[in-house]
């Protein structure tokens, strides 16, 4: 066949489309204005693909459960783990973390477990919500 | 000057390094004699981020996530070939189930390697239609690495003494389910690649590595495969379980009866790899011995191991680019004291003069490509003419390639 | 960001990739999210082969030293109304990378960043999400 | 195929050629799956006035040997070179891997290049002449490999002692303000 390709092509015309539109089909014409409706709850979004069960996001801290063994920042691979020598906690960087979570694994007390929330963007990179305290 | 004295000069052609929309910096430098490439020369370095000198100031559970990003495609060998050299340097022994599962995450990382330089060799040739086809099916291969180690790239699996995630008997179908989607696919893809009439013309006879060649440059991986020599560290040296799995080299003479060393046959050995490597991820579920799945798994214990621990050692693996090596030496004190890492491109980047000398400059995009190196560039092209000076960038230089693709198809 | 925007700019952002030295995880997904299951030219998010034509600058990995000069060749070349979107924690603070003697830093050394966008290496989903963020800071701009 | 010798019967082979220049040689035999497979590895300490006739010695075990790469770590007063062979390849279950160790001294770390033998060594002796500072005889290119030409001369990057990179480093957290 000369084109083996065309055959692709046309009965790709037929089939669903495989995109998966995440948070709106095109671009509202203004993004601010559809997140505040979003948020107001009138105008909603597409979800992103879910997630699998134990996927690596954001990094979750119990604070009572940890006892300030240092472990975790022994094992760290990007020293994103901070250690407060007053009230002997950590305070985790994601902005330099590698969602390894060799942490969570070293943990005696396992206070630390990867969360699934992935949508990580922010323009100041040390920002409050970017720090796990 | 008088015109008997000018004899003809070639032109110094460099492609600059930076950084087309996939692959990194490498800088090439071309003598070029009209349209032909004479000689060929490579400068590296321009993505050295010092991942050696940096291991040996970190402790190797830390150095497993520094191996790991050394190449983002094949993200899983390079801590793998790590451990296995801090396990033979240490004298840690590995479970059985834990050989098993470890080839099963090799495989699945090679299909997913296979497809992306699939997509992108179709898009060198201007074939943007079959790079979103095959894209489209490997997105089922990143769902299924999602869904055994918790991230699409970077897996985070490997530990030294095991692995860190096990695959239960409830993931069993996910797999089974993927594997069949690629059996019922594979055969759309080997149709579109091996019968199509552009991709025919435009890889056939096209950047030939003879045997003797690929031999003396001690090239490895399918580039080699490709040009008939049977080298492949999964069986000369079969680490994990690769010894008890039944499958065999792969040379393009397995499909066409013939080996001739070109683009295209590069295309059938990473395509039949592909098909191999669905075969071995089943073979491996079913014969999956029970058992733990690391040797030590308090890591803290793990650590104190290591750090009394003393001798070398040296890790081979079969990357879908060729073999990856690592060597560590380990003498007694936190960190190891030498790690030689040598990714497979390395070795792949002599066999690149052989191959580019003599072809025109249209297809430097899909000879360079067709190495599936780790490091190749072909985006900025300044052609210095003696008195003027045009700059080629990668728009021209595809639009170059898809035109000679055009011209040659009428 | 940049003065005297038009409403065209947001709708067709032409977008130029840059890899300073990344281990390309976050390039293949910035090459996945213009594959057919994220689809970003619905958004009418080109890749364009030369900073000329770009409206935005996708830029990922800890910059070598050989690559600063040409990052900054490359911020002067975009034409003006530009955005920068840092792709990948190595870009933003030389994630794994964090001590060489090799690498320049984490890109704002080098240009002003717009849009960090956290993960090794996010999902195509967390690079459509910085771009949206990205509009958003543009219509503030818009608004001034 | 060439006639396939035993571990044993290479380390032999090599200690009658070369005799007391071959030190501590050692054969490792590792494990891997439920079918116990053996992988073998040899590892000798070679003399540098020798060590080009090694490798052509280790030439008639193999048309072709496979240079993987060659590591070099610093040792205070010494460098030490490990070029890492492999030979047998072909045939499943038979590949040998063959380091030898080959030590440098500090004041002048030469030595011959392979080139001429296993043409693929030149990137490894590249990369080995810039971070290690030594100089191999004879290479084709003497040029730099990973590290950019305005990289100061005199800095090797591997090196422990006052020629280290511990002037370069940079650490990309300090935060700027």
């Amino acid at each position: 066949m000369r084109f083996s390709m065309l055959s692709q092509v046309f009965s790709q015309m037929f089939k669903k489309p495989f995109t998966n539109k995440f948070p709106a089909k095109y671009i509202p014409s203004s993004t601010t204005k559809f997140l505040e409706d979003v948020g107001a709850g009138r105008a909603k979004t597409i979800p992103p693909v879910e997630t699998p069960p134990n996927f690596r996001g954001k990094i979750q801290y119990d604070k009572e459960k940890c006892i300030g063994c240092k472990l975790c920042i022994k094992v760290c691979p990007t020293e994103a783990i901070e250690y407060k020598e007053k009230e002997k906690k950590i305070k985790i960087y994601l902005a330099r973390c590698c969602f390894c979570s060799q942490c969570n694994d070293v943990c005696p007390t396992n206070c630390l477990s990867m969360g699934n929330e992935f949508l990580l963007a922010d323009t100041d990179k040390y920002s409050k919500d970017l720090i796990v305290e | 000057m008088n015109p008997e004295a000018t004899t003809k000069t070639t032109y110094r052609l460099p492609i600059g390094p930076i950084h087309p929309a996939l692959k990194e910096p490498v800088a090439f430098e071309f003598e070029i004699d009209g349209e032909r490439i004479v000689d060929v020369d490579v400068s590296l370095g321009h993505i050295h981020r010092s991942i050696e000198w940096a291991g040996m100031r970190r402790n190797p559970i830390q150095n497993l996530y520094l191996a790991e990003r050394i190449c983002g495609i094949c993200s899983y060998c390079h801590p793998m070939a790590f451990a296995l050299a801090v396990e033979r340097a240490a004298g840690i022994e590995v479970p059985e189930r834990a050989d098993y599962l470890r080839v099963i995450q090799a495989e699945l990382e090679r299909i997913c390697s296979h497809l992306l330089w699939a997509g992108v060799a179709a898009h060198e040739i201007g074939f943007d239609s079959v790079l979103f086809l095959t894209w489209q099916i490997r997105e089922k291969a990143l769902d299924l690495t999602e869904y055994l180690t918790g991230n699409r790239v970077t897996k985070a699996i490997t530990m030294i003494g095991g692995v860190r995630r096990d695959i239960t008997k409830d993931m069993h179908p996910m797999i089974h389910e993927t594997m069949n989607y690629f059996k019922d696919n594979f055969e759309k893809l080997r149709h579109v690649y091996l019968d199509d009439k552009t991709f025919k013309m435009r890889s056939q006879g096209v950047g030939i590595l003879t045997k003797e060649d690929a031999l003396k440059l001690c090239a490895c991986g399918p580039t080699t495969r490709a040009s008939g020599i049977k080298k492949d560290v999964r069986l000369d040296q079969p680490y994990f379980a690769f010894g008890d799995l039944d499958f065999d080299y792969v040379t393009p003479d397995v499909l066409t009866g013939e080996v001739n060393g070109d683009v295209y046959d590069r295309i059938i050995v990473r395509l039949l790899e592909v098909k191999q490597s669905i075969e071995l991820i089943e073979q491996c579920l079913d014969q999956m011995p029970k058992g733990d799945i690391v040797s030590e798994p308090k890591i803290a214990k793990l650590l104190a191991t290591l750090k009394k621990a003393k001798g070398e050692g040296i890790g081979r693996m079969e990357a879908p680019r060729g073999e990856v090596f690592h060597y560590v030496k380990l003498d007694g004190n936190e960190y190891p004291y030498c790690w030689k890492v040598r990714a497979p491109t390395y070795s792949n980047i002599l066999p690149w003069m052989p191959m580019l000398r003599g072809e025109q400059i249209a297809d430097i995009p899909i000879v360079a490509a067709s190495t599936d190196p780790c490091m190749s560039c072909t985006n900025r092209v300044a052609i210095v003419d003696t008195d003027k000076k045009y700059e080629l960038n990668k728009e021209e230089l595809h639009r170059l390639s898809v035109e000679k693709t055009r011209r040659l198809m009428k | 960001m940049a003065k005297g925007l038009s409403k065209s700019f947001k709708k067709a952002l032409w977008v130029y990739h840059c890899n300073t030295g990344s281990c390309n995880g976050c390039d293949i997904e910035i090459i996945a999210a213009l594959c057919p299951r994220y689809d970003v030219e619905r958004f009418g998010i080109k890749l364009v082969g030369s900073p000329r034509h770009a409206d935005a600058l996708l830029i990922t990995g800890p910059v070598t030293r050989q690559m600063e000069k040409k990052v900054k060749r490359i911020y002067e070349q975009m034409p003006d109304p530009k955005a920068v979107i840092c792709v990948g924690n190595c870009g933003n603070t030389g994630d794994v990378f964090y001590e060489s003697y090799n690498l320049v830093g984490p890109i704002d050394n080098i240009i002003p960043v717009d849009v960090h966008v956290i993960g090794c290496p996010p999902r195509p989903e967390a690079i459509i999400n910085a771009v949206a963020k990205a509009w958003v800071k543009l219509e503030t701009l818009e608004a001034k | 195929m060439t006639k396939q010798l035993t571990p044993e019967e290479i380390v032999k082979s090599f200690k009658d050629e070369f005799k007391t220049k071959i030190k501590d040689t050692r054969i490792e035999k590792h494990i891997a799956g439920t079918k116990k497979n053996e992988l073998i590895h040899i590892w000798m300490n070679v003399d540098r006035s020798v060590f080009k006739n090694v490798v052509k010695h280790l030439m008639t075990l193999e048309e072709y040997p496979h240079l993987a790469v060659t590591s070099g770590y610093d040792m205070g007063k010494t460098i030490k070179l490990v070029y890492h062979f492999s030979i047998y390849f072909g045939v499943r279950y038979r590949e040998i891997s063959l380091n030898i160790t080959v030590e440098l001294p500090k004041p002048n770390p030469t030595i011959e290049t392979i080139t001429d033998l296993i043409p693929g060594a030149l990137i490894t002796e590249q990369e080995k002449q810039e971070m290690l500072g030594i100089k191999v005889k004879g290479i084709p290119k003497d040029k730099r490999v990973f590290i950019s030409d305005d990289f100061p001369k005199g800095i090797y990057p591997w090196r422990r002692d006052e020629a280290g990179p511990e002037k370069m480093i940079r650490n990309l957290h300090e935060v700027k303000k």
